[in-house]
């Protein structure tokens, strides 16, 4: 028997599963108060699915507020947090739209299908705002290289999104990969999409207009992904779906299906037949309604027996909550319903209208809108949509300094053995370009297609990807993420910053101007009190470091909970920075490109090895201070590496980050395929000068004939430059040190991930 | 020697979308009496070793941790002639 | 006036506006050409381009190849209609048996994105005539099924007959018989080619802009009265 | 309603290099008895026919058709019970 408003009504009584669904006693308490009686099955299953940490942000939202409260001028911001994705102005009349989001768990549990689900996921948000995607990074972190787990993890994830994103034709053009003990059996599956759309034709996901029809269009709905809910099937009122009490969790994707449904929603968008447009993804049609409703006139009407099913047996809770993948949700006028049904017809995509848009009263307006659900003609859910979908819990959760901060801070790296002979530094050189973190990630990358559609100006391992956006006039968008666990671990406030700076600074080095932010925030439980001070320390220090970068933060996610047990992973806020070229034919590439060029160091070396990826490695240590954060030297920098690009000065330009001068070194001659010839500053110990991590830093080259072009804009941005040495040979030589022959240097570089994952 | 199949499938639940495409595809090439289409993997194994019961117990281990993946896939080992 | 080249689009093709713009900047005309449709009278050759058709779904290009647009390309291949079948596209060929043999599995079971080196080995057909014989060139390859096998018999008559269009120089990408990379049918004007011409049209883009001369070929034969 | 099984496998001709990379990675899983892995595929066709001849004919067919590739793939249609 179904479990009707009416029947909720009758009986008050009746014991409901909620704390399976996640709701604690105040939480349940707060929905019968708002609805004046217990919730149906239907309503508790949405409440529960959007009121969940991962829908409602409740324990987040109260320090993401300051991207808001902190947030920049700025000129370029179209839509800014709270939509699907924020939206940007990147001139000649064109918009770009990005986000990033996590799919961390599903792709421990399933390597391939959560991280291809996690894929489609991201760049449905990108389409919902109208926009056509364009690109995907894909910030990754595992266990150590050689964990049995991370064999099974990192292939099938990288496989995972190559097979998504391929079958997509959205060439991918940047991401990370980091191996560090905290992940096991927490892998950091982040994935950024990018799209491109004019900036008068965004679509926003608002359900207004009584009368207008409400389309479900894409994959049938199945169960996928409600195992949470499948405590409710199984309880008393719905004894019927006794039968399928084993449900999955593990969500599972269709590739082709999202192709042909961003071609169909293109042609829908170019036709202007969509009023509002919601994606399907957490929380399925509990979200898309709710969110829809709430945002547009406030009422809704939905006959949920409408939907497409994949199984037949499936109950009205599970229809809600199902997070079957590649769907969307319309709105669309009804004089236009016939030419939407026949766009989905012609790219043989399912399409059912399923309910309309309602009027309602400024009273019932005022309590939160009406939601009407009905299964087979009975009333099922009757909610205010505004209370499911904003105004769930939010927590003020405890957070406290950890105990141990002090002492992480006074374990300085000073007291690790320093390489100091010439065999020493040399192989420290060699050993650092053949380690895990700093290895070519070469074996990943080549699985991912980087050239679909022509307009991939630079991909990995660039410093930034950079993509065409048109092809007359050359305006292009950069976009790098960063993010380092490590810095962030010794110094929250800190590493957050380090990780804006290095996005902010590796779309500079292309000679894209940095427009706007997005952030992925990887965290333990919140409910460790010592987890939400790492938490709420990083947003603090993203706010101030965006604000003082002037760049918008348009949008992000949160995961929390990625930890086993006790033990949390290291905190990683993963920062991505979207930046534009007006020609992408002036984008500087990091490989040297001829003998003779000069080489420059510009910014300023400290002695600088706190979470030092040389201390990782070398020595598995963390302790101390991370690099000193100076925003005004980045700014500065980042000026410079852009008028110099747009100038056509810079033959190559490339950010220092982990394993400092010497990686940036070992990365810009392999790319090159040629060598160079350097001599460390004399003020410096030769080991600081090669491997300090000191921010603010790039190196450049430059034809010997406007050397002093480039030492003047130096000296108008206030970049300290110093003449390193010049290109040209076969091997990387550091001159009164030692030489490594570049053929040497690239099988140490390329050994490392084929030894341990090809086969 | 012995030789040993195992079939493997997707779980009823999970969706199939290699298998209704080619479904489609039936339809569209007129065989349209094709009410469904599953597609899943068989493994051809020949064994040194005797089809008794640990034999058939080290294939099921093997479908087990490598064959099939459990999370998403059923398997079945029968022995052939 | 510039010949008119078909870029057929089934739902998975992913290369068909890098197939239409490399038509473009060779000084052609590209014509879209959608899979439920007939190739109109107008068209001079056809593009099969790649990407995953019907998510490749079975076999790679095995459902389209029953898509009602291949009727009239296979038809009008049999009278001399040029068409060049690039990755997915040569799937699509030789699941139509316009070529012999098929595409399997990669050896090392990876898809593989890189920029290749090839050797252009026939410049007879329609599709290579503006390259000169054992030309060295530089094309992306992407795929995760580009293994080309044949029985002995077919490979003995591909090779004897210089059916071999491109080889792989360097290394094999994915376990190819005999480094093949592209192959022709006999009459010349059917070619299928597992690398990508259509990404290699503009450095700024590409590793090369060796890819165009493809596309200059057939304008060129087309030109021929 | 009728089942039928199809079973399609690479001709033994043909390198099944995925069915080889499993048993070198059964061997690495110390499952060193097996002496090869061949790795098909297996379709389950749900019919609305009777499995008289006409209908097993029909999925024959199917398989030459479209199921497998004749030019590399052997394959075996069965019904269930
Ligand atoms: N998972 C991945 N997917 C795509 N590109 C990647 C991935 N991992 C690393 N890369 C690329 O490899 C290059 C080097 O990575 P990294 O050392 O993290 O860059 P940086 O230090 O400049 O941020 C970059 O171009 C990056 O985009
Ligand atoms: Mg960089």
């Amino acid at each position: 028997m179904i479990d009707t408003v009416a029947h909720a009504g009758e009986t008050p009584d009746v014991v409901q599963p909620y704390a399976g669904l996640g709701l604690a006693d105040d939480e349940y308490g707060r929905i019968r108060q708002i609805l004046g009686r217990r919730p149906t099955s239907c309503e508790l299953a949405m409440y529960s699915v959007m009121w969940s940490e991962h829908c409602s942000y409740k324990s987040s939202k109260v320090h993401l507020r300051q991207f808001a409260t902190m947030a920049p001028a700025s000129d370029a911001l179209l839509v800014g947090i709270g939509e699907n994705a924020g939206v940007v102005d990147i001139g000649q009349g064109y918009a770009a739209t990005f986000k990033i989001e996590s799919h961390n768990h599903p792709s421990f549990v399933e390597p391939y299908q959560g991280a291809a689900t996690g894929v489609g996921g991201i760049v449905r948000d990108i389409l919902t705002m109208g926009a056509r995607p364009v690109a995907i990074l894909d910030p990754l972190r595992f266990g150590p290289a050689d964990a049995a787990d991370t064999r099974r993890v990192l292939p099938g994830v990288v496989a995972g999104i190559g097979g998504y994103a391929n079958c997509l034709g959205l060439p991918t053009i940047g991401g990370e990969v980091v191996f560090d003990p905290s992940y096991s059996g927490n892998p950091l599956v982040n994935a950024l999409c990018v799209g491109v759309l004019r900036r008068d034709a965004i679509k926003l996901a608002r359900a207004s207009g009584p009368g207008n029809k409400v389309i479900l269009y894409g994959a049938k709905t199945g169960r996928d992904g409600i195992g949470g809910v499948s405590v409710l099937a199984s309880a008393s009122f719905d004894s019927s779906a006794g039968e399928s009490a084993k449900k999955p969790s593990v969500q599972v994707g269709d590739p082709f299906l999202e192709k042909v449904l961003i071609e169909c929603s293109l042609e829908l968008f170019e036709r202007d037949l969509v009023v509002g447009i919601q994606d399907l993804g957490g929380a399925g049609l509990s979200c898309a309604t709710t969110e829809l409703a709430s945002a547009g006139s406030g009422g809704m009407r939905i006959e949920l027996d409408r939907v497409p099913l994949r199984e037949a047996s499936m109950q009205p809770a599970e229809v809600l909550t199902s997070e079957s993948q590649e769907r969307m949700c319309a709105v669309v006028a009804p004089g236009d319903v016939e030419e939407f049904l026949a766009i989905c017809e012609k790219w043989e995509v399912d399409a059912a209208v399923i309910g309309e848009v309602t009027e309602v009263g400024p009273q019932v307006a005022a309590r939160g809108g009406s939601l009407v659900v009905t299964w087979h003609g009975e009333l099922v859910v009757d909610v205010p949509p505004r209370t499911v979908a904003h105004e769930g819990p939010v927590y003020e959760r405890p957070y406290a300094r950890p105990a141990v901060q002090d002492l992480l801070q006074a374990d300085v790296p000073d007291r690790l053995s320093r390489p100091s002979t010439e065999a020493e530094l040399r192989s420290t050189l060699l050993q650092l370009a053949g380690s895990p973190n700093l290895c070519s990630k070469e074996w990943v990358t080549a699985q991912y297609d980087r050239y679909v559609r022509g307009n991939t100006v630079l991909a990995q391992p660039e410093d930034a990807g950079v993509i065409r956006v048109d092809e007359s006039t050359g305006l292009g968008v950069a976009l790098a993420t960063d993010g380092n666990g490590r810095y962030t671990r010794l110094d929250p406030f800190a590493g957050a910053q380090l990780a804006l700076a290095e996005a902010y600074r590796n779309v500079a080095a292309s000679g894209a101007r940095p427009l706007a932010v997005t952030n992925c925030l990887n965290f333990g439980s919140p409910e460790d009190p010592e987890v939400m001070w790492q938490f709420a320390e990083a947003v603090r220090g993203l706010a101030a470091g965006c604000l003082d970068l002037g760049l918008p933060v348009t949008g992000g996610n949160v995961s929390f909970y990625n930890q086993t047990a006790e033990a949390a992973i290291l905190p990683t806020p993963v920062v991505g920075v979207l930046g534009v070229l007006d020609d992408v034919s002036r984008r500087t590439p990091i490989g040297f490109r001829e003998a003779g060029h000069a080489i420059y160091l510009l910014g300023e070396t400290l002695d600088e090895f706190g979470g030092s990826e040389w201390a990782h490695s070398v020595h598995g240590h963390l302790g101390g201070q991370p690099p000193s954060v100076d925003l005004a030297a980045e700014r500065a920098l980042a000026g410079l590496l852009i008028e110099a690009s747009r100038g056509g000065l810079l033959a190559s330009a490339h950010d220092l980050s982990d394993g400092g001068l010497a990686q940036a070194l070992v990365e810009s001659c392999l790319r090159g395929g040629i060598g160079c010839r350097i001599t460390l500053q004399a003020d410096l110990e030769p080991f600081v000068a090669l491997f300090s991590e000191s921010a603010a830093r790039a190196i450049v080259t430059i034809a010997a004939d406007q050397v002093q072009q480039l030492v003047d804009h130096c000296v108008r941005h206030g970049v300290p430059a110093a003449r390193l040495g010049e290109v040209g040979g076969a091997a990387l030589a550091v001159v009164g040190h030692f030489a490594v022959p570049l053929d040497e240097l690239r099988a140490a570089h390329e050994a490392t991930l084929p030894s341990l994952f090809a086969g | 020697m012995a030789r040993v199949v195992v079939d493997v499938m997707l779980k009823p639940e999970i969706l199939d979308a290699q298998g209704q495409a080619i479904q489609r595809a039936l339809g569209r090439l007129g065989f349209d009496r094709v009410q469904s289409v599953r597609q899943g993997k068989r493994f051809e194994i020949e064994l040194d070793a005797d089809l008794d019961d640990p034999g058939l117990a080290q294939v099921k281990e093997m479908a087990e941790r490598l064959l099939a993946n459990t999370v998403i896939e059923d398997f079945e080992v029968r022995s052939l002639p | 006036m510039t010949a008119r080249i078909g870029v057929v689009t089934f739902p998975g093709s992913l290369d068909d506006v890098d197939a239409a713009r490399a038509v473009r900047l060779a000084g052609g005309e590209p014509v879209a050409l959608w899979h439920r449709g007939p190739v109109g009278g107008g068209v001079d050759a056809v593009v099969l381009p790649g990407g995953f058709s019907y998510g490749d779904y079975l076999r790679c290009g095995a459902i389209a190849r029953f898509s009602p647009v291949m009727e009239t390309i296979i038809d009008r291949a049999g009278s001399g209609l040029p068409v060049l079948g690039i990755c997915n596209g040569f799937q699509v060929l030789c699941e139509s048996h316009l070529l012999p043999g098929a595409l399997t599995r990669n050896d090392h079971l990876h898809f593989v994105c890189r920029d290749q080196r090839l050797r252009i080995e026939n410049v007879s057909s329609a599709w290579t005539g503006a390259y000169e014989q054992g030309k060295e060139i530089v094309l992306p390859i992407k795929n995760g099924e580009g293994r080309y096998v044949a029985d002995a018999e077919t490979l003995a008559r591909l090779e004897g007959d210089g059916l071999v269009v491109a080889r792989y120089s360097g290394d094999n990408p994915n376990g190819s018989v005999n480094d093949i990379a592209g192959i022709v049918n006999e009459a010349g004007n059917v070619v299928g080619l597992m690398p990508h011409p259509e990404h290699a049209v503009d450095p700024l883009t590409g590793p090369s802009a060796d890819g165009l001369g493809f596309f200059a070929s057939v304008l060129k034969r087309l030109a021929v009265p």
